[in-house]
């Protein structure tokens, strides 16, 4: 079961595939490649002085706590070009037990038509 | 296989690939200097020479590479490293100079897709480790970007596949059965328009892949001043720099293997060296044809674009035109061949 | 007796007791814990490897090609109802070892993520008997018993959910869980019994060689489908998945998934098994409501994780969209199952998603316990309060970037080998389909990347200054996971050949499963 | 038309108990509808297993005459002893719903995360 031959296999999806081994060797030559290439650069500075602040245009550095951009606020263009729809969406999680238990009743009737009216209209046609 | 073969292979992926990376660097800044100097003069300036991009790179080389106080330093010093590294990767499988892949049944279009999106999340994941609001704000903008350009990469990728698998071509997904069978040989005429609409979206996503503008808002020097890579400096500054040149040349070579992966040897009867001499030229031409279209003209054409245009601009107008090409194709695959020009030109007795 | 025969033993009672010891197992913790809490936690972590061990066993045979039965009260098959039947092919082993691992796994994280509460007798019995269940569920080829066993693993994970009762919000989703399960299990029921009024059977095996697919047989997959459809939270009958998810204490939401993904195994079986003998009747296929239930799933969840600010909740909905893709995968399969020059492209999609199935439990387990972890370090689960992690929890940080990759189905990471199997089967179904699923993971990507700056990148905050890397035993259960991620995805070829195609060609070939117990049915090869 | 009573009877214990699932506010009127729900299904469990004049399925020597289906009654009563501990599970949370928030208005205790 676990020859050498099998680990080393191409995975094969039928319509392409994809060598996770040669990858990874690949990307490991890579890696030397680019450490050795780095390693020509200056990898000298100056620990704690103003360079390594935080560059504000200048201002000084604001509390911790504020530097940290909050989590809700990631993604804004995102969210602001498609407000329509997560402001649609949010207003379906409403937290209420009742709500989820009528979802389930709209899907079953949903699939109920689909399978059911559905089927005898396609058979009709 | 046994362990002659495998050493082999693994002597072939190891040469191979320091040698694509040694292509993709070199070539990768050349390309940014011609860019940069053919800008420069389509805006009255006479601009740097074509050689000043390896002048930056040992500029920056010479530079302190500071780690600022707020960034997690083996973050901060990793993401720089693996968005070149998987950069290089891509090269692998991308038929570049007229050839074959390298590894031509080892990876697939799918795996390029993601690949290409790895150097894209080094930056991010590197503008957000490095602590500073600019740079937070830059990587944030560079994720919503890439989630924006690649639903309509998405559809211009599955549409090519798609497309070959209706021809009957097995491995669709492979760059060399793509390249073995030009989708241009396949398409009706209506599948030309549709391709034609899928070549010119694909030519408008590069700018945003590569972070030009007018998709430049994660870095927009004027705004956030340099977005997320404004803690970077020196090496670290240096390595997203050959980043940025190696993907230049990815892109453009992922968009000649799409759609011109023709060759001018067989034309002229030529083979051997002089075959290989002429299609690396013609390769060289052509990405640099593509560079001149997506990344230069545009750039210079137009201003940037705010974050949620750019993300409305993908999302809607450049979605719904490449759903349109994708359609085009379908209906040339199911009406064109019943009613289509062909029977017309069988009439006229010129097939 | 030697160690063969003792083994072959084993091997032929493994059914039963691969459900009897943990369920043992639960009625004994209460009375060794009056022992020492260490004794009781090394009992259970035993009693599940011994089951997990079972498991391993029976599924290494089971995965050659044979169907296991095991019979629990009369032998002679002529008389119809007085027996309750296991019958496991590999698609039911396939579920039991992401079961079993998932609950080892949770147990060895309990250790010390649990430590400082109170009742964990209670805990660990409870954990115990919804690993019987599940296992339970997975393993029967009786319907009435897999209801049985349903209503075991909710009972207990509800209970579980609202654990931790000094906080409302736990008592709220573990009230909210129970009245959805308990909803879902009764219409459950009720086509059970609607089965029995026809066919005279409870037997799966037995009321598919039997099905006729009438108005009652279509009613009854309306409900089935819903009903399990619910309990496996596809979207819109999701809600209550973040809810629950999010409010469990993070051990519990590990096996949590597990449970989800045994009634995932219940559409499926219901789908290929019960009415697989029916399959050709339908003119509007089954398999297209999966696809486009699944394709819903997947969009809707990642645009709600996005817009979470809650750390559990967030990966709760990411979990939801990874449903999406199972159903997607996997109901291409059931849709192109009868046209013969699609065969290669159904099994293809078939096996993506139920690699994707192990690859989701697997995943969203892992980032589950990155978000325990963080919570049981910092006590905050708001990922507008934390930051800066990663210089205080360095192991827990490498996690969660494996964690994140392969959600997000990065390569070389198992997500990417289960995504691309299914991205280059279903665009020959219709290309949307693909594109959509590209998109959405790119949409994870970007889902967790964001739950990566806000938990462990940015500035050191000074709130977070003493935190500590958290314990060993949360670390190895971490590790475990993460290993299995990268051995899946560095060699996916070996996996797909030896565990997940006998599974696919299990629920393809539904034919085999039937004449294990009715040797003269003749359909569905 | 009359052996169809119990049949409409649980189809409507079905319908009442999902009226009161979805639109009741009252914790406890919803848990009520569960059961009422959890009622219908086992009435039509026992319903499927009636033979008209039989008698019922305990004897070993059968006094004569037809019997009633065992297998149902069997499972309603497995179904019955789950709902009650279903029952229990819920009415206990029911109850530190209400310690935590003094209400039992789902409405009120309810309401989208954060």
């Amino acid at each position: 079961m676990f020859t050498l031959e099998s680990l080393l296999e191409t995975f094969q999806t039928g319509s392409g595939f994809w060598n996770p081994i040669i990858w990874v060797v690949a990307i490991l030559v890579a890696f030397l490649i680019a450490v050795i290439l780095r390693g020509f650069g200056n990898k000298e500075y100056k620990k704690n002085t103003g360079q390594t602040q935080a560059f504000l245009s200048g201002n000084p550095e604001y509390e911790k706590e504020q530097m940290h951009i909050k989590s809700s606020n990631i993604y804004w263009g995102f969210t602001e070009s498609l407000k329509w729809v997560f402001d649609s969406l949010k207003k379906m999680h409403t937290g209420n037990v009742s709500d989820y238990a009528l979802w389930f009743v709209i899907v079953m009737a949903i699939l109920f038509v689909v399978l059911i009216v559905g089927e005898n209209l396609v058979g009709a046609i | 296989m046994d362990f002659l073969q495998i050493s082999q292979t693994a002597m072939m992926v190891i040469i191979g690939t320091i040698a694509l990376a040694l292509f993709g660097i070199f070539f990768g800044l050349v390309y940014k200097g011609i860019d940069r100097k053919l800008s420069a003069h389509m805006q009255g300036r006479i601009g740097p020479p074509i050689r000043q991009p390896f002048r930056d790179v040992v500029k920056l080389f010479t530079k302190e590479n500071i780690v600022p106080e707020n960034a997690i330093p083996w973050i901060f010093n990793l993401a720089p490293l693996v968005g070149l590294v998987a950069t290089i990767s891509i090269l692998l499988y991308l038929p570049l100079g007229g050839f074959q892949p390298l590894f031509p049944g080892k990876g697939d279009l799918i795996l390029i897709l993601y690949l290409l999106i790895i150097p894209s999340l080094a930056m991010v994941i590197g503008g957000f480790s490095s602590g500073s609001p600019y740079a937070t704000i830059g990587a944030q903008r560079e994720m919503a970007t890439m989630i924006a350009y690649e639903f309509p990469l998405a559809i211009i990728i599955i549409t090519i596949a798609w497309r070959l698998s209706m021809q009957g071509v097995t491995n669709v997904f492979a760059l060399s059965s793509i390249a073995a069978t030009p989708v241009w040989n396949i398409a009706g005429p209506l599948g030309f328009i549709g391709f034609i609409i899928l070549l010119l979206v694909l030519v408008i996503i590069t700018p945003a892949e590569l972070s030009k503008i007018p998709f430049d808002s994660p870095e927009a020097e004027t705004e956030i001043a340099g977005g997320l890579l404004t803690e970077y400096s020196g090496r670290n500054l240096a390595m997203f720099y050959l980043t940025d040149g190696v993907k230049t040349v990815v892109m453009a070579s992922l968009i000649v293997a799409l759609f011109f992966p023709y060759n001018l040897s067989p034309l002229f009867g030529l083979e051997s060296y002089p075959a290989f001499a002429v299609d690396i030229a013609f390769y060289l031409a052509k990405v640099f044809l593509v560079i001149l279209f997506s990344v230069t003209l545009i750039r210079v054409a137009v201003a940037r674009l705010k974050i949620d245009q750019i993300v409305y601009t993908y999302w809607v107008p450049l979605t719904l035109l490449s759903l349109v090409g994708l359609i085009c194709i379908m209906w040339d695959q199911t009406i064109m061949a019943n009613f289509g020009l062909q029977p017309v030109f069988e009439m006229l007795g010129i097939v | 007796m030697n160690v063969a025969d003792l083994i072959a033993l084993l091997l032929q009672h493994s059914p039963a007791l691969i459900v009897a010891v943990p369920l043992l197992g639960a009625f004994i913790t209460p009375l060794i814990s009056r022992l020492n809490d260490k004794v009781r936690n090394v009992f259970v972590i035993l009693t599940l490897g011994l089951t997990a061990s079972l498991v391993f066993l029976l599924a290494s045979d089971v995965f050659t090609g044979n169907i296991h039965t095991y019979i629990f009260g009369s032998q002679d098959l002529a008389l119809p109802v007085v027996r309750i039947l296991f019958e496991v092919d590999a698609m039911s082993a396939f579920m039991a070892i992401i079961s079993v691992i998932l609950s080892l796994v949770a147990v060895i994280y309990s250790w010390s993520f649990m430590k400082e509460n109170t009742g964990l007798d209670k805990y660990y019995t409870l954990i115990l008997l919804m690993t019987a269940g599940m296992l339970g569920m997975e393993l029967t080829g009786d319907l009435f018993n897999f209801f049985v066993f349903l209503e075991i693993t909710s009972i207990s994970s509800a209970a579980l959910v609202a654990f931790w009762t000094n906080k409302a919000k736990s008592v709220e989703a573990g009230f909210k869980y129970i009245v959805i399960s308990t909803i879902g299990a009764l219409f459950i029921l009720f086509s059970i019994a609607l089965f029995y009024g026809q066919y005279n059977a409870l037997n799966m095996a037995m009321i598919a060689s039997a099905i006729q697919y009438t108005f009652l047989d279509k009613i009854a997959l309306v409900l089935l489908i819903a009903a399990l459809a619910m309990k496996a939270g596809v979207v819109p009958m999701h809600m209550w998945l973040p809810d629950a998810y999010g409010k469990a204490p993070s051990s519990v939401t590990l096996i949590l998934v597990g449970a989800t993904q045994a009634s995932l195994y219940g559409v499926f079986r219901v789908c290929f098994t019960i009415y697989g003998g029916a399959i050709n009747l339908t003119p509007i296929s089954v398999g297209w409501i999966l696809v486009i239930l699944g394709i819903i799933t997947m969009l809707l969840g990642v645009a709600m994780a996005i817009i979470q600010t809650d750390f559990k909740r967030l990966i709760a909905f990411g979990a939801v969209a990874e449903i999406g893709y199972i159903l997607l995968g996997i109901g291409t399969g059931l849709v192109v199952m009868l046209n013969p020059e699609m065969t290669a492209t159904g099994l293809a999609a078939m096996k993506g998603g139920i690699f994707h199935i192990m690859n989701d439990a697997l995943d969203v387990g892992l980032l589950f316990l990155v978000a325990g972890a963080i919570y049981y370090a910092t006590k905050e689960t708001s990922l507008n309060k934390l930051g800066g992690l990663a210089r205080n929890m360095k192991y827990t940080t490498v996690f969660f970037i494996i964690g994140l990759l392969a959600i997000s189905g990065m390569p070389p990471m198992n997500g990417f080998a289960s995504k691309l199997l299914i991205y280059e089967s279903t665009y020959q179904l219709n290309p949307i389909l693909s594109i959509i699923a590209i998109l959405s993971s790119i949409m994870l990507l970007a889902v967790f990347v964001k739950v990566f700056h806000a938990a462990f990148l940015g500035p050191a905050l000074p709130k977070f200054e003493n935190v500590k890397e958290v314990p060993k035993s949360m670390l190895i259960a971490m590790g475990t996971i993460a290993t299995i991620i990268i051995i899946f995805g560095l060699f996916p070829e070996l996996i797909i050949n030896n565990i997940v195609e006998p599974a696919a060609n299990a629920l393809v070939n539904y034919g085999d499963y039937i004449r294990e117990v009715i040797p003269s049915f003749a359909g569905g090869v | 038309m009359i052996f169809n009573i119990p049949f409409i009877a649980v189809a409507a214990l079905i319908l009442i108990g999902l009226y009161a699932v979805i639109f009741k506010r009252n914790l406890i009127k919803m848990v009520i509808g569960i059961t009422l729900i959890e009622s219908g299904v086992n009435l039509f469990l026992i319903t499927l297993g009636y033979r008209e004049g039989s008698i019922a399925p305990i004897y070993t020597s059968s006094p004569g005459g037809i019997m009633a289906l065992p297998v149902p009654q069997a499972l309603t009563l497995t179904s019955i002893v789950i709902g009650v501990a279903v029952l229990a599970l819920m009415l206990s949370l029911v109850i530190h719903i209400y310690r935590h928030y003094g209400t039992l208005d789902v409405r009120k205790i309810g309401g989208p995360e954060e």
